[in-house]
């Protein structure tokens, strides 16, 4: 067989193989990494979070739980306590109300507590968000809540290569890491997906910072700041005013904690015009928390005033046009963005 | 004060019309999961895209374990409670739910029982006492108080709390049970163990083989159902709504069912070994010809059933279609009442 | 014995008080509402909820329940769906993550995912704050991610008159209704007071419509909005300011949900700065949506960056000194309405 | 499998040393709450302010339940972890825990365990793999996490998950079970029954009156001790510490206790009807007089097991006094690592 000469750069992964990649690499390079959580074996997660692991690592590291989620993300706690590097996967955002108690009142707080004695290198992963017609139970994005309460690095990848150098970011951080990977950027062959979530990869070691925004697209006439599966239609928004002659900037946080407030000012200083996408609710939440981060330094930034395009502050409904209603899909976002530009 | 943990007794042969009662209801339910299973299949493709067609999302079909359904439900009237969990339609069928409402919220219509806000996992009906939650084992706690209420207003009304074997090893399930026992709460506890949780095994799972045994921890009797057998379901559950009924408190029954198709549907089910021997586990041709020996059933019956069933789904999918789609500019109410 | 003629507009309770009486009347009233929590009963809730409410109404109305919040707040849910009217108490709202998934996914869900068909009407009181070093799991406000959460009406009473008519519109409210009484405003004689603790409660059935801010002090140079015992800080700052001659207008939310949006905005039309004082954590919370409540109309009309007044994004810590540092107390607050004035 | 429910054995007379030592630890124990008591009372008046003094806030103290800590910890060396709860204190000094370091952190200072961020309910070391929760339960998981370390690395170490009679009833505690006897976790799990969950009788929380029987619900052994009685918990203790360390999975261990004072500092009791005879149930009194009876200790062991807790005791708070307070200019450190 002849090798054709493929550039390691061209290589193209959807998000859930680039999220596995770096969870195999970790798990080799590391012992005491190992992934719990339902179905994350032979089924190789209902998201295909953990497709292949098990083969590979075999049901000592990949490990099936019951239904018992306080009791496994409880057990990765304490194993990240005693030095191991867990990964524990919460199947939708949905369900942390059976087991937050684990998550913010021990995961997030226990290096705290300790005054810096005990680390909790633990990673929380868990799927997110809606548009498929899953309801209220299952479709929640909820990233602002887990931003609300301190203690945990909050990582939301949108794009494949993001979801690989943020996975072993997250895995190698000494702090608890909650890594919310909505199921629209996955690439799964069995929902709806935007190109976009199919990309170029790096092979080998890839981290990405955690922390720091990427401009998924440089403007300077407004600027979209958002997260997740929304940065897929922010851009195909942006591409289609462009044919307009607007130039919209696409600011992906990638990260609600940290956040990273000076991207967002930099790029409001540069537009003047703000509108924040958000899947998760509107109120007290991410929409006005990134508002605020600008009106906090200089309100007389805003030569409009922003928009917020966010789930407004209902149940997530099931009805498929009740749902796109409520979402933010690329007519709100749209409208949202000739609105700042007045 | 120990448990009495009952192992599942012979039952003497039911009166015919009782067993023409869960033949009917098994078959209804069987019948409409089909059609259910050949509408939400019918438009997801090219491949199979889980937000398409007319009944979008996840879905999660109760084939195979009708028998705990039927056997329960006998027992309840529109009166009782039931709530139910992600795979609700076998009791709300059998608990006598409205079809045309049901189904219409299955599609997401605005005649829906929740006007196509809820889904297949969220059926709330008010004529029926009926609930569910798709949170494992989180139905549990709301089946508490509805016996709370009923005990309060000095009613027989009783409330039935469904969940699966997986549900066992979650915490509202435990917090459920001592709460009831403690409070002599008129509820009956359901397991359908179907062996698996989604791809994980019970075995996986579960530290012991018998939830049932679970019954002693809080001072309930507790009773397993082998065989899927519909008749010692209705057996078991006579006697604890019996008991619930008369004011001795709670129970808990676990049934040994089975999961005909996959978790829900689009699972391959690659993990389950024995997937092929699944078919000839059937549990209602199994009872046909149980009924059809003892006399109960014959051709006629059979068809008179399976018609009868066959024209009360299509119906109320009929209905389901006819109805509207919800406005998006409605989109914003019932959040507050 | 001689009556002494004593106008019903004089009588003085402290909030607790004043919120027992609420519940009194309102069991009187209506033999569908009941009480359940943990020491509810004969200790008359740790923070004084439910002093005296055994006597009159016996164990069957004013029940105590085991350490199991999943199980009874879901008994309340399924109460509330049969037509009572059940009030639960969750002890700390730090325990929130012991039982949130009955009260996000069920409490407050139920009536939207049942299309308005099935109602919920019930009450869930719990007690929020820090300020007594009692460390980071049993100080925290949490109000932000009730809020966020939509479904339920979350209300704050600052004062023993709000506490009563708060409380008396919540049981009658169809929906349910988080109830948060931080323990710094009970009055309680154990805990540290302020003065405003105790005051007028008009006697007989009084009701507070929830979703109204009140204009707790009016004034021109600069408002501060705020919520629960902040309230009384706020007020006992803008005192000690007008002997300045600084005129400054405290707004009491009384409720994040219903939030009184317009009430936010015409005071800060009027004062053109801001200052927002939440003892709730710093980001993605109470903070944030307000100030983006005033930018979203109109950014312009900030004459000076607004400020806000929170918990950073840490746990609580127990030690006094670096609890009161982390605490939005009156001299965080004082330097924060001064920075908008300029 | 059903569990072996032990009762209670008769224990043959022990070891002198290994009866000095739980005496020793008892005493231990005792004094240094005694200590905490004065401390925390001396000013918070006038009246009781909470919030006041050189120790604030909540104060849970473990007088009466010193037979449960020493029984068991006599069992563990440091290597072994210890997950206590909000009353954490006997389980800490007798698992071994730097007094010095321990009460700089209940008095908030920077030389505390935690550098005065975490306070009497969050002592974490890790140089004895102790750690507490507030949170009712919830100290029960993170042993697992604990133990499975351990289990991983093929070690004999093991863990222990220690709350009250009240936490049984805590979905947490359910879940944990399961799990730890799933995967044959080294754990014991110690419930500690005083009775009382602050106001709330076990009685009127607890569907069984003995939770040792929850131990069936997961095939694992459970055994209950009566009477507060310390040779029994070490007994008890003992076979569940072993069968941990060789493998064989966790053990549920209750023992019926006492609360001599109040839920917290603070609690007038008002609703504990045998409040006037607690006192006589002090369970160190009635080993000094049965350790006296068997020779093991006489006038001399006493005052010197009692002066060389009142020394390190005192020691301790004055280490404590000497740390510096906290610099509030730190309060944003150590949030991540
Ligand atoms: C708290 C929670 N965790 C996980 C899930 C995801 N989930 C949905 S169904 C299911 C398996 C349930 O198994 P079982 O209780 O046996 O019911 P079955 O599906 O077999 O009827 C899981 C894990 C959930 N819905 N809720
Ligand atoms: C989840 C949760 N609910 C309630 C509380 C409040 N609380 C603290 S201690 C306690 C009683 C605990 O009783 P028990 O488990 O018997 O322990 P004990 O105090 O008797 O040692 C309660 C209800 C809590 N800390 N956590
Ligand atoms: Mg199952
Ligand atoms: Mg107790």
């Amino acid at each position: 067989m002849t090798m054709t000469e493929t550039p390691a750069q061209t290589r193209r992964l959807n998000t859930s193989k680039a999220m596995v990649e770096a969870i195999a690499q970790e798990m080799r390079a590391n012992p005491e990494v190992f992934y719990l959580g339902e179905d994350v074996g032979a089924y190789g997660g209902i998201f295909s979070s953990t497709t292949g692991l098990l083969d590979e690592f075999g049901p000592s590291r990949i490990i099936d739980t019951p239904i018992s989620e306080t009791g496994f993300i409880g057990l990765a706690v304490g194993a990240a306590t005693e030095g191991m590097r867990p990964i524990a996967e919460l199947m939708f955002a949905d369900f942390m109300g059976v087991c937050l108690d684990q998550i913010y009142n021990h995961m997030a707080k226990i290096h705290f507590e300790s005054g810096g004695n005990v680390k909790v290198p633990m990673v929380l992963t868990t799927a997110t968000g809606g548009g498929y017609s899953d309801g209220a139970q299952h479709s929640q994005c909820l990233w602002g809540m887990f931003a609300h309460l301190p203690g945990m690095k909050v990582v939301v990848p949108s794009m494949p290569a993001d979801a690989k150098g943020l996975m072993a970011a997250a895995i190698r951080d000494d702090s608890p890491v909650v890594y919310m990977f909505h199921k629209g950027v996955m690439g799964l062959p069995w929902m709806a997906k935007n190109p976009r979530t199919t990309d170029v990869v790096p092979e080998g070691d890839y981290v990405v910072p955690i922390g720091k925004a990427a401009v998924a697209r440089e403007g300077t006439d407004a600027s979209i700041v958002t997260i997740s599966l929304s940065v897929h239609h922010a851009l195909d928004v942006a591409e289609k005013l462009a044919e307009e002659g607007l130039s919209i900037e696409v600011l992906d946080l990638r990260s609600l904690v940290p956040l990273d407030r000076e991207a967002v000012l930099a790029s409001v200083a540069k537009t003047g015009r703000l509108v924040v996408v958000d899947e998760d609710y509107h109120s007290f939440g991410m929409s006005g928390e990134v508002v605020a981060s600008v009106a906090d330094v200089d309100p007389g930034l805003f030569r409009a005033p922003p928009q917020r395009v966010a789930v407004p502050d209902i149940p997530i409904p099931y009805a498929h046009a009740l749902e796109y209603a409520a979402l933010p899909r690329h007519d709100r976002i749209e409208a949202a963005v000739r609105t700042v530009l007045g | 004060m120990t448990a009495d943990v009952i192992s599942s007794p012979a039952t003497d042969a039911l009166e015919a019309g009782v067993r023409r009662g869960l033949y009917d209801a098994m078959v209804l339910s069987r019948t409409y999961e089909e059609a259910i299973l050949r509408e939400y299949h019918a438009d997801k493709g090219p491949g199979f895209d889980i937000g398409k067609g007319l009944v979008p999302g996840e879905m999660h079909l109760s084939a195979g374990q009708e028998p705990v359904a039927a056997g329960v439900c006998a027992h309840l009237t529109t009166d009782d409670a039931v709530t139910a969990t992600h795979r609700p339609h076998h009791f709300a069928i059998c608990h006598g739910m409205d079809l045309d409402k049901m189904t219409a919220e299955i599609f997401g219509r605005v005649d829906g029982l929740g006007r196509g806000r809820g889904g297949h996992m969220h059926l709330f009906d008010p004529a029926t006492h009926f609930s569910c939650s798709g949170i494992i084992a989180e139905g549990y706690p709301p089946a508490l108080g509805a016996a709370f209420a009923f005990q309060r207003r000095g009613t027989d009304r009783i409330a039935v709390a469904v969940t699966g074997e997986g549900a066992a090893n979650q915490g509202a399930f435990h917090e459920s049970l001592n709460l009831a026992a403690l409070w002599k709460l008129p509820v009956v506890f359901v397991v359908e163990d179907n062996d698996w949780a989604i791809s994980v095994a019970r075995d996986d799972s579960t530290a012991i083989p018998n939830n049932a045994d679970r019954a002693a921890a809080y001072g309930m009797p507790g009773e397993r159902v082998e065989d899927n057998d519909v008749e010692a379901v209705y057996a078991a559950a006579g006697r604890a709504v019996a008991r619930a009924r008369a004011g001795d408190g709670p129970s808990l029954i676990e049934v040994h069912t089975l999961r005909l198709w996959g978790h829900f549907e689009g699972d391959a089910q690659g993990y389950r070994p024995e997937l092929a021997e699944v078919p000839e586990h059937d549990p209602i041709p199994r009872y046909e010809a149980a009924l059809r020996e003892a006399g109960v059933l014959d051709d006629g019956g059979v068809s008179e059933t399976k018609e009868r069933a066959s024209a009360r789904v299509e119906a109320a999918i009929e209905f389901a279609k006819a109805s509207p789609v919800p406005d998006p500019s409605t989109v914003l109410d019932y959040v507050f009442a």
